[in-house]
């Protein structure tokens, strides 16, 4: 039985998802998309996806955050929402 | 707009959650999903494919003609970024620092190029002096994660892994490289057309793999054909997982370093972050 | 062992990768490997739909594991039809364009052709396939493709329009892949006709409605049916003149082929029109869609822009035909595939020839080109017909097989909504016509006193040819429709 | 009480995920900063990825790797039992998902940076005014 915990991080990624759309900084929204991909991640490991995992802790928390970084140091960081 | 926007939402989450009512429980092993074609794969795969990754085996033989597709959805894209942002044209404005004093030239415009060496170097408009530690850090790691890189495209077969995150991980070491130093040191190492060409071929030995099946006797991806051209005819279908998963893995590499070099130069491969 | 069915998709990928490769070492080399790759494509949809027409279905397993458990091909007379459509238009297309790609790309042809091939193999791919997934992956590379063209044509407005355009087709398609995820869900398997016979059991599941409910808008986003089709005006008219005359014929109506399959292959006709009756409720929406179309069509004073409208107007047709819950009207649909994907090839060929002499295809700048470019007129004339609806250009006969479907079917409304629409048409064209026609010439081009001195300044000749090709087949394709319709759809349906 | 829990138990993973993606496209719909739009699209892909892993998922099962096939000769010898191991085919759809939005993320924020090099700004409103100002389509 190990949902408590799936429910746990489960709470975690929707906090992230939350913040990472409600900050004012995209900068700030690139780590917690980070942190919200790598918690997706985490999830996907207690069910047992390891495949899917590995490949959303290497793409979502990693290359997609230095592409949005990448982004962002080409647009801008300010955001009106 | 906001509004709007709400009630659509609120509307499909009605839809949705109106959907669940009749899913059977979470990790039920009896529900409807888990029996039809899973228990096949679970039981007949080894057996099949000498795989023991169940993931490796379904989605490079049973479903490989997915994933070819999926490798031709990551070219598409490099090559998408490629067209979009790619600028021929040199930008006027450069920067050279002079390493022993550390003064910093500015030339506005002008044809002229400073031989960069020694005396001169390169320089970024936002630039920030590189950090030793970092740039030794990074030296040391880069080669290790390569490797470990290498290792997660030929380990796919046995354990977690595979073409597809090996090469992003592999393309991360480059990216890595490219922030630690500086976007030229990059592409100075590896040149656009490379890593144009490598995109294009690591698709390539995929549907290449896949379609010499056809004239060997098989229907397309049927890698059970190529028994005559490999030394392990009991484990064909294995080595063909492998030379696709190569495939894979060199055109993922490639992308993201194309990606990430047209996205973060603008298009002009001269500087980045 | 025949892989024919495997080559009409494999060989414009393939073809691609090479044109990909030949553009490092000379750029000029992947125009030829690309038009190769098309017609092996082209050949191989021909071959086989002879040999559906003949010996029935045919069922092509990729990597040779039995249906459910691999990807299959499940080629019929639905499928075949299109096939060659998709291929052949394609390839015309490929033709006519050489010289607008090489003035409008002009740094970048080689990727241009990767790029287009890709879309091609996409679409193709979306065609053959027996398989749900692998239909959500093709969608994905026409979209991606699609993406990145449509911000290449207009500078300025191009990127955001794609912009736009990503995020309406990602919700489209995540829609799609949910519902697979949902039919999934209940039935545990992938495959098309699996799925289907698996269905069958369970029809009052609320899991198997939702499914389907994500399922069709997912497909209605993709093909831009009214109320979702805001994406569809912009990116068409934005995208390089080569590529809208290839993704304006056939996207729609790949997708709109994307949707009979879904109703009569995975879900069947008794649980739509018997256990849910959704028959009205859609009817009707086509019917808005109709006139919302045409009416939207007639604000416009681009020409592209116009064309654009027309398709979302030319989409509620094929839609509400679908929808009818009669043969007739599932006859009628079928046959405005084709119809329609040939009048608008054959517009956007015409509209590419001008958009090509003239740069840019607002309505004031046509003014006298009957004079000036009167082959490429002509073209446009009977396509225009074609649209309207004027015998014996096709046009006419599938419009005529949707309206004896309306009748049948009781929904007046429909029958009423396609009068007015051809009689839009009939008011936008002639409008068009009559710029062209009788308005003289403006000072800016440069003649003095109207069409009578005007030189004739035509578009190159590769584009002539294929554009007098397809405006001709339109009346060949309504001399025979009658064949068209019982050796082909006929035959699917029963 | 305990069929209430038991209940949660049985569905919560998939009312979350329901959560998960009214979020992503209510900033898919609403938000006006572009790259804000585009986390959005990546919220609801992943809530699309966690539902069909969730699909996948088996109480009392492993993650789909054989074990006893490692072992070289023996490998006939174990029986495999399906209800063991963790479903594979969902891992295999979602390997595909993940690339196919990755290629969707990177062609698109080369796409928010075409843009802000045209217009100098990402804001909705403010890109609806300047396309107002270089006035009407070619």
């Amino acid at each position: 039985m190990h949902w408590p915990i799936d429910l746990i991080v489960l709470t975690f990624v929707i906090f992230c998802a939350i913040a990472a759309i409600s900050v004012k900084d995209l900068l700030a929204t690139a780590i917690l998309f980070g942190a919200y991909s790598f918690m997706m991640c985490l999830l996907w490991t207690i069910m047992g996806a390891v495949d899917v995992a590995f490949t959303e802790a290497s793409v979502g928390a990693g290359v997609s955050t230095v592409f949005f970084v990448a982004a962002i140091f080409r647009t801008s960081r300010r955001t009106k929402d | 707009m906001k509004f709007l926007g709400f009630i659509v939402v609120c509307l499909t989450g009605a839809l949705l959650l109106y959907g669940t009512g009749e899913f059977p429980d979470w990790g039920d092993p009896n529900s409807p999903a888990s029996l039809h074609l899973s228990d096949y794969y679970i039981e007949n795969a080894v057996d099949q494919t000498k795989v023991p990754n169940l993931v490796t085996a379904v989605l490079a033989d049973y479903r490989g003609f997915d994933t070819m597709f999926e490798t031709s959805v990551i070219f598409c894209a490099g090559l998408a970024c490629f067209l979009l942002l790619r600028d021929f044209r040199e930008k006027k404005e450069r920067f050279y620092r002079h390493v022993p004093t550390g003064v910093i030239l500015h030339v506005k415009s002008g044809k002229k190029v400073l031989k960069t060496g020694k005396e001169f170097e390169h320089m970024d408009k936002d630039w920030v002096p590189s950090d030793l530690i970092i740039k030794t850090v990074c030296r040391i790691l880069i080669p290790f994660i390569q490797i470990y890189a290498l290792y997660v495209v030929a380990h796919g077969d046995f354990s977690p892994g595979g073409g597809f995150q090996g090469g992003v991980i592999f393309g991360s070491s480059l990216i890595l490289l490219a922030i630690s130093y500086d976007l030229k040191t990059l592409v100075k190492r590896i040149k656009e057309k490379v890593l144009g060409i490598y995109a294009a071929l690591g698709v390539l030995i995929y549907v290449g793999i896949a379609a010499i099946c056809m004239p060997m006797g098989g229907r397309f991806l049927d890698y059970a054909a190529l028994a005559p051209l490999v030394w392990d005819p009991h484990h064909v279908r294995a080595l063909g997982m492998l030379g696709v998963e190569i495939g894979v893995g060199m055109a993922v590499t490639a992308v993201m370093a194309i990606i990430y070099i047209n996205i973060v130069s603008e298009g002009r491969h001269d500087e980045g972050l | 062992m025949d892989n024919t069915p495997a080559l009409i998709v494999v060989t414009p990928l393939l073809a691609a990768l090479f044109a990909g490769l030949a553009a490092w070492i000379k750029e000029r080399l992947s125009y030829p490997i690309a038009l190769i790759g098309l017609a092996v494509s082209v050949y191989s949809a021909f071959k086989v739909l002879m040999q559906v027409i003949t010996s029935g279905t045919i069922h092509y397993r990729v990597a040779g594991w039995a249906p459910p458990m691999g990807i299959e091909y499940s080629i019929d007379l639905l499928n075949a039809m299109v096939l060659l459509i998709v291929s052949s238009i394609a390839f015309l297309n490929l033709i006519a364009s050489y010289k607008s790609v090489a003035r409008e790309t002009s740094d970048r042809t080689g990727s241009f052709y990767t790029m287009y091939l890709l879309f091609v193999t996409g679409l193709l791919g979306v065609t053959a396939t027996g398989d749900l997934f692998n239909l959500y992956v093709l969608i994905e590379i026409t979209s991606l493709t699609s993406y990145a063209m449509v911000a290449l044509g207009d500078r300025d407005r191009g990127p955001l329009a794609s912009l736009n355009y990503i995020f309406i087709g990602v919700i489209g398609a995540s829609f799609y892949l949910l519902g697979v995820g949902y039919l999934y869900m209940q039935t545990g398997s992938l495959n098309m006709a699996d799925v289907a016979t698996i269905l069958s059991g369970i029809h009052g599941s609320s899991t198997v409605l939702v499914a389907f409910i994500l399922m069709m808008i997912g497909v209605w986003i993709k093909m831009a049916l009214f109320p979702l089709h805001v994406w569809l005006p912009n990116a068409y008219s934005y995208s390089p003149i080569a590529f809208a005359r290839v993704v304006a014929p056939l996207m729609t109506k790949v997708m709109v082929y994307v949707m009979i399959r879904m109703m009569i292959t995975v879900f069947g006709f008794d649980y739509i029109f018997k256990t849910l009756n959704l028959s009205h409720a859609v009817v009707w929406l086509a019917t808005i869609a109709i006139l919302a179309g045409a009416i939207m069509a007639l604000s416009q004073k681009n020409l592209k822009k116009m064309l654009a409208y027309i398709i979302v107007c030319e989409i509620g047709y094929m839609v509400g035909g679908a929808w009818m819950g009669n043969q007739l009207g599932m006859t009628g649909a079928i046959l405005h595939i084709l119809n329609d994907a040939l009048m608008t090839f054959a517009l956007f060929l015409a509209v590419g020839n001008m958009a090509y002499k003239l740069k840019k295809v607002d309505l004031p700048d046509l003014k006298g080109l009957f004079g000036k470019m009167p082959w490429t007129m002509a073209g446009f004339v009977l396509a225009a017909f074609s649209i309207i609806g004027v015998p014996p250009t096709c046009g006419f006969f599938s419009k005529w097989y949707l309206i004896l479907a309306a009748f049948e079917a009781g929904a007046w409304h429909f029958a009423a909504a396609l009068v007015i629409s051809s009689l839009i048409c009939a008011v936008l064209f002639f409008r068009v016509f009559e710029i062209c026609f009788f308005e003289p010439i403006s000072e800016s081009h440069g003649q003095k006193d109207g069409y009578s001195h005007v030189a004739i300044e035509e578009a190159p000749i590769s584009m002539l040819i294929v554009s007098g090709l397809v405006s001709l087949s339109l009346i060949v394709a309504g001399l025979y429709s009658g064949t068209i319709v019982n050796t082909i759809i006929l035959p699917f349906l029963r | 009480m305990t069929d209430l829990l038991a209940l949660i138990v049985a569905k919560y993973n998939y009312w979350l995920y329901v959560i998960l993606m009214m979020i992503g496209l209510y900033a898919m719909i609403a938000k006006n900063n572009l790259i804000k739009k585009l986390v959005g699209m990546n919220i609801f892909q992943t809530a699309i990825i966690l539902f069909y892993v969730s699909i996948g998922y088996k109480r009392d099962a492993t993650i789909p790797i054989i074990q006893s096939a490692h072992g070289g000769q023996d490998a006939h010898a174990a029986v495999i039992h399906a209800a063991d191991y963790i479903n594979p085919l969902p891992h295999v759809l979602m390997l595909t998902a993940i690339v196919v939005s990755v290629a969707t993320f990177g062609v698109a924020m080369a796409l928010a940076v075409r843009i802000y090099q045209r217009y100098q700004t990402l804001e909705e409103d403010e890109l609806r005014m300047r396309l107002v100002d270089i006035g009407p389509e070619k």
